[in-house]
């Protein structure tokens, strides 16, 4: 069952230094202030997953917080590169980066298998790639009805999974609509979760599109208005294209990604962060 | 983006846009990469196919953007959709399962074969790899769409000899790698650049020159590329723009900038 | 893309002799007027596809145009036996009826493999159960990451898929809610598919829990009201109860079962059935 | 349906009814199969547990029927539901993922290690086979759910000495069998039937009898038995039904059976 806690507490009982997290969320609610409150309480060692890294993660990278990155495309969608991200691998600052790296449809499967429990997951995929040669969770089976050989890909059970959605009950149902990306996947692939949420009402209106997580899939859940910005959540924000393109220039330089992290994230809490953070 | 000063009126990245518009003319459904293959779906519903059912990796069928997404996820993209699906059915229901016309792809590299490169770039020795964003969706699509377009601009960096790693292939290293590997689609059909457009020779599957956009020669496209380019028997001159095709590029493009 | 057509000329284009035939929906939406049209075609030699039979395969099988039956449970709900496929089975009347069994997982996994045009799927099923002894279509793999055997079952791909939707627009766009069962992956594994709406819509709007089938995935769609009686579609109309009750003494007897498809179905049209079925 | 003589008010089936209700008490999450299963746990919901939350296979995750549905397909299911999820979903990622407490199954033949078979009947030699529905959920319910309930009638043709075929494995041949197949879920802890409640021996996974209904004898038991049912050392006796349990099960029975 979730508990409805502070953000603060929540991402200091649930995510720990070590920990494999994922924070997922297609473009559409992505969990910027969750990852901020990781930044703050300087959780670290983790491995981070997620399809798409995004700005979230090359803050993190770049805050020093992670040791390895599970993953398929890592840019800034429409922008370009994720500069904090390419440091650490090209130049191993401000630490080494280790790359566990797929195509979308192998991430995608791998949290399926995760949330079926099974130990991998079967496609056509990674044929005539290289991809295959720089890790060990790609390889093969063979079909027992047809001999065709196929790729498997290991399971993926994070530790935690970190989610924004746009509505919880009291008893903490989660119900999050638009873009649903593999959020339900990461979920139940993952040993605990996290959810923050724009805000609690009184009943769960079905949404067309809408998905929903029962409350005993959830450890906590957190109201945190706009805790997806710079990213958005259908109903209540749109995304900031403008954030994505002023990110590219802070994140370009080490001292200017520092300094904003410093003003921007480390000195702010989750209840301030929204309004300075643009 | 300067005018070409032999074909005043648009811009060479308007002619590749253009022209990856109308490779589209006649397709149902096409899985659309972001940026260049985005703006040329788009302009493609804006023209010759109306009717293009576009599919985003995000998870929305049949969006129809009124503006050019900055990304794969803007709400746009799922709240005009027909559906959104979660992003592993996309994966293995609809790409997986055949069910996609078109894939649509950029690339960093591309080697002779249409094969493609977006992980690592080969610095030189003692130098790091320089490191690009990765596959994302393109090694299935470019495995299971009915065939694959390509657009990219033209550059000795980005048509190259041999890549530094092969991300997603197109043709492997000739006829028959595709069948060979049981893949479903026929592959790259058409790169389409800032120049002109290449195509698969029919025997050797080997990237060939067929068409020049108006004003650009030959030689130039040859000097752009990485290899020793094959060039058709007859090479073409592709339509100039027309006004329609024009306004409604800069028209998509102009909304893509608005502040919401 | 799908054409908009009569139940009968529809039929009489997609369904043939010797197919396997799918005729999804989990209690809810089953295609019961389809099924009626392929009795008064006398399309035959079918192997048929179903996670639960139910009455509307009873029909088939007794009406004598079943070779093959593939499935997971075969009862009239909460009612007991199918009687006519009882009879098949035990006694071959009126035909032998071969049967390719396995259990509910299994079956949502086949389905699931072939709408991914995979050859088989993957699960953590049918341990210590004879039921693999009995099909070819069941076997193993081995987990290239752990070592763990599970089970394999090989895809279904449908010749043909037949459900019922409540809503479907001009362009043939298909809308269902509530329960859906297996019914998306059905029509995605299957060649060809043909779905009978409630009705034709201006538009369809979204809703809570709808799958939207677009056009292009469709061969033809027809309108036929009341279409699922007497199974029902949820927002026009409710289960009928009274008539799974009602249908076990019918077809407990032979003739009894073949004066009531003579009367109700092989004599009726599509149009005319409904009224009369009750 | 008699009123049993010793305990006048109500029914064997209801001392069934009840006591598989109860056996739901402290249960999170129960995987419902239909008929005896689905009473159960409808009556564990109006009694002793209200707030256990009802899985049916059709795909419905937290239903709250106000009446006994006749298939697990009914509307009420979905309408009341929390969520509803398609079949594949709710077999891979609610049932397989280990998301359940307990599978409540129901049985047409049990053996003395709750093994199950609801496939076919071996009729003797000559004989065509008796066929049985099938296993629907039950081979992955009794496998993954974390414990497994069972409840049926009692009488010699369900409980046999040896199946005539394993549809859904229970304890297999004795303590061990479940891990060997690697099988998450502890497998089945009782089996309740109109004349008490059968449990695994601890050390040898058998069957025992080890609570009689009010008004029930060993004997009776035994000899409703097709094997040679082990009982515990100490038998208890259930409790008879409070007026409430039988209030809330008659009713929801009625509701059943109402037009709608």
């Amino acid at each position: 069952m979730a508990d409805i806690r502070s953000l603060h507490d929540a991402v200091a009982d649930l995510i720990h230094d070590g920990d494999t997290v994922a924070m997922e969320g297609f473009t559409h609610l992505i969990p910027y202030a969750a990852a901020h409150e990781v930044i703050r309480q300087g959780i670290t060692d983790l491995t981070l997953v997620r399809m798409t890294p995004d700005v979230i993660y090359d803050q993190l990278i770049g805050a020093g917080l992670v040791r390895k990155l599970v993953f398929s495309w890592g840019g800034n969608p429409g922008v370009g590169s994720l500069h904090r991200f390419r440091d650490a691998v090209e130049n191993g600052w401000p630490r080494p980066l280790e790359l566990d790296e797929h195509s979308h449809a192998g991430m995608a499967n791998r949290y399926v298998a995760g949330a079926s429990k099974l130990p991998f997951a079967v496609l056509r995929g990674y044929r005539g790639s290289d991809i295959p040669t720089r890790t060990d969770t790609i390889s093969t089976v063979t079909c027992p009805f047809t001999g065709e050989e196929l790729a498997a890909v290991a399971a993926l059970n994070p530790d935690v999974t970190v989610i924004h959605a746009q509505q919880a009950d009291r008893a903490g149902n989660v119900q999050l609509w638009g873009l649903t990306g593999v959020q339900k996947e990461a979920a139940l692939a993952a040993r605990r979760v996290l959810v923050t949420v724009e805000e609690i009402v009184e009943e769960l209106e079905p949404r067309p599109g809408g998905i929903v997580l029962p409350t005993w899939v959830i450890d906590a859940v957190s109201v945190v208005p706009g805790g997806a910005h710079p990213s958005y959540a259908s109903g209540y924000s749109v995304r900031d294209n403008a954030f994505y393109q002023a990110w590219d220039p802070i994140a370009r330089n080490r001292d200017a990604f520092t300094r904003w992290i410093e003003e921007n994230v480390r000195t702010r809490t989750g209840r301030t962060e929204k309004a300075g953070a643009r | 983006m300067t005018e070409t000063p032999e074909t005043p009126g648009f811009t060479r990245d308007e002619l590749m846009e253009v022209n990856a518009a109308r490779a589209l003319a006649g397709a149902k459904t096409c899985f659309v990469g972001i940026g260049l293959p985005s703006t040329a779906a788009n302009l493609a519903r804006a023209t010759v196919n109306p009717g293009l059912v576009l599919i985003y990796e995000s998870g929305t069928i049949g969006s129809k953007p009124t503006r050019l997404p900055l990304s794969i996820g803007d709400g746009e993209l799922a709240e005009t959709a027909d559906s959104v699906v979660p992003v592993p059915e996309m994966f293995n229901y609809w790409l997986q399962g055949g069910r996609i016309d078109v894939g649509f792809l950029g690339a960093a590299q591309v080697d002779a074969y249409a094969n493609i490169n977006t992980t690592v770039i080969d610095r030189g020795p003692d130098k790091p790899e320089g490191r690009l964003p990765g596959a994302g969706g393109a090694p299935e699509i470019a495995s299971n769409c009915g065939r694959v377009l390509m657009v990219l601009r033209h550059s000795t960096r980005s048509f190259v000899r041999k890549l530094d790693f092969v991300t997603t292939m197109g043709h492997g290293s000739g006829p028959g790698d595709r069948t060979k590997l049981g893949m479903p689609g026929t592959g790259p059909v058409a790169v389409i650049t800032d120049l002109g457009i290449l195509r698969p020779d029919p025997a050797t599957a080997e990237l060939t020159l067929t068409e020049l956009h108006p004003g650009v020669t030959v030689e130039q496209v040859r000097a752009a590329t990485g290899w020793d380019l094959a060039v058709a028997g007859t090479v073409g001159t592709t339509e100039p723009p027309t006004p329609d095709e024009l306004a409604a590029l800069r028209a998509l493009k102009a909304a893509g900038k608005e502040p919401r």
